[in-house]
């Protein structure tokens, strides 16, 4: 074990596969001599040779087009998207390719999307989106969405084993500023499974990605017997854990940093509002950032997204009703 | 380039070798041409008929171009073959009654009722089948050749376009990269002079065949409805990204000889360009070809035609014979459980037959059992 | 009045505005001399000129973006997609362009895209799709679903006076199948505001385009006191019909045609769950498609799509729940 | 094209003629680019202590691209500016305190604190603010020059892109489509050597100047560091299509002289590159060929920079003066009441200070009120 930040887990998370796989290669902009714009392959081109860490031309279908070529071919692409936000720029390769090809012929395509996601740090309206919600509409990829060092890692790997199209969103907000026990070497987490990341019996705050450590900072400062899920996987969602924790509580928070129409709390929300019905105390909420585009300026953003205030404020709330 | 420009196609611009091509290598094109031929005609009385559920499209007048340009291929060179191609699913092994039970959205169709139309590729075959959104599939070409480049293996992949498709992003987006990376692929673009209903000159102001340099890459245009030009073409760039020469633009003219999709009446095409083009159609004039500069007997040629005729139709009744598929496999299959790789296709060129002509490096994968009407009727 | 079919009511609709306003205009792929996949445009060159019926190349950011410039300068354009499913080749300019711009910029976007959707015929995975949930997180545009030939003049109409960019989901398979009475020359229904299809008590059917008739024909099949409440608009939501409707009756089912995770009923359940929590007599329910691409085989695609005899049996269990 | 070839860069393909600039007009081309200059590094000081949140870009050595470019253009033209040209908005009218207050998040930056860096368009100059995703303003402009075509009006839209965003296919869309209907747009590519660390052989296997006959439009190769040669080549460019003559690519070659942004030490960048083109720094060549060639006096160029300074100090003094916006204005303005007409731009260039010369069809349409800090300082 060694205490690593969640960005250096994920660094060891892809530098331990494609040391285990010669088939694992990392494709996108500026990722090769220059290491990517968050250093994620920083020392990659080195040791592994710049046809292992591809540096493409500023063109994310060609990108997403390109790895689930090869990973028809049998090898396992990792492509770095320099910014989630420019999903949007090979979104139909993503979700029309990638994604079906398995169901309309029987194609497995092993790739994983990276995707710097999130907030907070006046990236604006471009540099800050959480585009998961998209994915899960779009059926036939996974999607991930870790909150610690250690998840991010293994859950990494998971991704890179899979068969399967994976968009893994790490956000960037969490990059520098979580620090976990990391296992050394190879390393999985199962895609799927959720993880109780703190145990209560009075609320479930379900969260993934950058509201976890909000969460529990939240129910850490309120002293409250709250119990927070952190989701890890979007699809496939872990159902049962989620209906396990809502019928234990009765009460249930899902919070997220993504816009809030049709994100992955409305779905959760739904799940919850359809099979654990007779078990709720109260209503079902949301806490999320608000419809509108990531804005620049400090003051705006943090009106936009969802900040710790807000997070006690909506337990306490749930928690009196 | 107007309309009218289309009489002024170019010939072969790669001389053939008249040795690459044996005698039975002609009949070969001559017969793959006419299953394509006569598979589709089938298939659009199947459609009137009503057998086939959604919309029918075919490749009438451009069967040259997917019989001569798959027929280049080796074993493990791999394909993404569009919707005017279904000649190149032919030459690769693909029956017809697999394509008939396919547009019938029957269980032994390729792809057992989950997708349409020759959105279809045989696994088994080495192929991936196209999407809709055109023309996507020439980045997926880029990939599969990325990873043969990548792991140094003397493979290609080949894909193809019509012109229309050339007008979106992705398709730059796929000549550049390949460009830059000297990918060992070969794009076949289909220059039919409409997309839908709009002709060339709301595609593009300047043949796309044109910009082949200004992404580093060689362009050559050959005329279409020629199955032996189209062969020496794509066979010329085949053989240079074999070599690690990088990639090729194949335009090949040709026209659309049928409506966009069997509901369109083409009142758009004026009716002169349709004729001009009728007499240039690429099977009659390879029979005629056979004949006069190759030696064949008119029995010969008539046979081949024949044969096609009765296999079609024995396909076609296999096909009508498959089950539509049960309602309960329309819920699995959304994820994989593991990665299978692609099988070869068939060669039938005899350039591959005998074994010095493979490539040496080529590693063997054993094919994954694709299923065929054949087997299951066994 | 007068007796249109869907389609005839867009044309109609489209028509009038363009005579109404020479700042409107459309473009799109095989619009001009062909009248359009759908020939909802058909006669349309010969009255108003190829250039306000733009025949585009195949290229639909080009369509967006040029859209979104022309609208800029004052036009008012309509887009065409060819199918509703070729939106993820425009998606960049539509989600990162028109819909930021006025949030960013304070610049108005007054673009309609018209994607004609959803499945039914057998028009296979890219043929098929109902893309509104990924709009929805994309804060900027609005969406809009009619169900009725009259809606679907009369909110084609608004949304091309609406100063916004607003995607126009148009089903094909109501497109000669639904009929009804459409008001002549100039008419509009408001963005923002849904109707009640039927008056009922006892359980409320959401629903949008093509679930509106299923759960009509529903209704009337099982001769049950059910509220059938039309949504019209996707964004805004009217979110005060909706909990109205299902406060009074206390059950709720959500129908729409889209896959369900994160789809619109998962939007709408969520703010039920939330906001009429207290007066819920049952679990929220939904039915939806199966997160599957959409197969192309009658039997498969009837398997995935919910059909009249789901909508029976869905109501039949909530009204005895 | 390698690293090396960037000594060969082209002179102006335009030949300008000399009457065209006044001796005042070569002042204000000085005073532009030394105002961008002063106003990037003073942006950056404030960066640097920690008073722009976020990251910080700048577009140093490449100011006669976006000066010159832009003082080619009248009133009624219309721009997508983007992060490498902070020169064209300072021509068009925009003041260094509002570019300022932008960087801070400030109520009175051109945004209001919604957008940052140079991600912003003065509407009543007749701007529209970039997006991230590049270059997707090509097709925006592509959009108004459109609606211009459409109306008949005799005005041009303009744009600019790195060499970088020319691989991404909506540039290939935003030219294929100006090609075809003759847009009246003029695109304005600046080849700084890199995308981000990414140098021109990844970019592309042949310049993009030379896909502009592909397009059907020609393309037109400028020493970008010579801004009298790109004024002469947009000047031609924009008149080109004024008159109904379609789009033009022009290509300024030229040396990004940062790092990417703020954050990046340019390790990747060879230091004798860096040196070449630092002796070419388009602002300091033009200040000598003003003493030289054109009559100026030393201290006249002195005085433009001393002016400069000053001025640029005062708009830092009102931009750190203007507070940060009100947290609930990010609630609001997603949607808009109503559509508004862009305003007119600064049009400073001599060839449109007489009447005369302004396109006569032009009908005036009254500029929205701008915010400016001026106003509200009053
Ligand atoms: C991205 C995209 N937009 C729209 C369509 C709808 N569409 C299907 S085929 C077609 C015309 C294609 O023309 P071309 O590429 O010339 O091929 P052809 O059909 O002529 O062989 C169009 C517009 C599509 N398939 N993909
Ligand atoms: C579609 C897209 N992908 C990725 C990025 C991230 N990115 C920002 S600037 C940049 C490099 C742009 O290079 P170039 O076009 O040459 O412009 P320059 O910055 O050199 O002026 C990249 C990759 C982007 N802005 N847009
Ligand atoms: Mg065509
Ligand atoms: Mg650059």
């Amino acid at each position: 074990m060694a205490e690593l930040t969640y960005l250096e887990a994920i660094s060891d998370g892809l530098r331990t596969e494609m040391r285990r796989d010669e088939s694992v290669f990392c494709l996108g902009e500026d990722i090769g001599a220059f290491g990517g714009a968050f250093k994620v392959t920083a020392g990659f081109a080195e040791e592994f040779g710049p046809e292992r860490v591809l540096d493409t031309p500023l063109a994310e279908n060609a990108i997403v087009g390109a790895a689930t070529g090869a990973a028809i071919e049998g090898m396992r692409p990792v492509c770095e998207m320099q910014f989630a936000d420019f999903i949007a720029c090979g979104f139909d390769q993503l979700v029309n390719v990638a994604a079906k090809l398995h169901y309309r012929q029987g194609q497995s395509v092993p790739l994983v999307v990276r995707l710097p996601s999130g907030g907070g740090f006046s990236g604006g309206p471009f540099h800050s989106q959480n585009p998961e919600a998209w994915f899960l509409q779009a059926p036939g990829l996974k999607v991930v969405a870790p909150a610690t060092a250690a998840d991010a890692k293994g859950l990494l790997a998971s991704a890179i084993r899979d068969p399967n199209p994976v968009c893994f969103l790490e956000h960037k907000g969490l990059y520098r500023h979580v620090r976990d026990e990391v296992p050394e070497g190879e390393y999985t987490v199962p895609l799927g499974k959720a993880r109780v990341a703190r145990e209560g019996g009075e609320l479930t705050v379900i969260a993934y990605g950058s509201a976890v450590p909000l969460a529990l900072a939240a129910a850490e400062a309120l002293e409250e017997d709250i119990e927070v899920l952190d989701l890890r996987s979007l699809c496939p969602l872990d159902t049962e854990a989620i209906l396990a924790s809502a019928r234990k509580t009765g009460k249930v928070l899902i919070a997220h940093e993504a816009t809030r129409a049709c994100g992955v709390g409305a779905e959760v929300a739904a799940l919850i509002g359809a099979e654990a019905f007779e078990d709720l105390d109260g209503p079902i909420r949301r806490l999320t950032a608000a419809d509108v585009p990531i804005p620049f300026s400090p003051p705006l953003e943090q009106e936009v997204l969802p900040q710790l205030d807000d997070m006690k404020e909506a337990c306490r709330e749930l928690l009196a009703y | 380039m107007t309309l009218s420009d289309a009489s002024a196609v170019m010939g072969a611009a790669v001389p053939l070798d008249p040795a690459l091509l044996t005698r039975a290598d002609r009949a070969e094109l001559l017969r793959f041409m006419t299953m394509m031929r006569v598979a589709e005609e089938r298939a659009l009385s199947l459609y009137k008929q009503g057998k086939v559920p959604g919309s029918f499209y075919d490749g009438r007048g451009q069967e040259a171009i997917s019989v001569g340009a798959a027929f280049a291929l080796s074993p493990r060179d791999r394909l993404c073959i569009l919707h005017r191609d279904l000649g190149a699913h032919f030459v690769r092994g693909v029956t017809p009654d697999r394509y008939l039970a396919n547009y019938m959205g029957r269980a032994d169709g390729v792809t057992g009722g989950k997708d349409g139309n020759l959105h279809f590729g045989d696994r088994a075959r080495g192929c991936v089948g196209m999407v809709s959104m055109l023309p996507d599939m020439a980045l997926v070409a880029n990939g599969m050749a990325l990873a043969m480049k990548m792991r140094g293996e003397p493979r290609v992949a080949l894909t193809f376009f019509g012109e229309g498709s050339t007008a979106n992003g992705q398709w730059h987006e796929a000549m550049n990269f390949a460009g830059i990376q000297r990918l060992p692929v070969v794009f076949v673009l289909e220059n039919n002079r409409f997309a839908y209903s709009t002709p060339n000159e709301l595609e593009f102001a300047a043949d796309p065949v044109e910009r082949a340099e200004g992404y580093g890459l060689p362009g050559v245009e050959v005329d279409g409805n020629d199955v032996e030009a189209v062969f020496a073409a794509v066979h010329a760039a085949v053989e240079r990204a074999r070599a690690g020469g990088g990639p090729t633009l194949v335009e090949c003219q040709t026209m659309r000889m049928h409506g966009h999709g069997a509901h369109d009446d083409m009142g758009y095409v004026p009716p002169e360009l349709l004729a001009e083009w009728e007499a240039r159609d690429p099977i009659q004039s390879y029979a005629a070809r056979l004949l006069e500069e190759f030696g064949f007997a008119a029995e010969e040629v008539e046979r081949i035609d024949a044969e096609v005729r009765a296999y079609v139709g024995e396909c076609a009744e296999r096909a009508l014979a498959s089950p539509l598929p049960e309602p309960s496999a329309a819920l699995e299959g959304v994820f994989a459980d593991r990665w299978e790789p692609l099988g070869d296709g068939a060669a039938p060129w005899s350039g591959w037959a005998e074994p010095g002509d493979r490539p040496a490096a080529a590693p063997s994968v054993p094919p994954p059992p694709g299923p065929t009407i054949e087997r299951r009727a066994a």
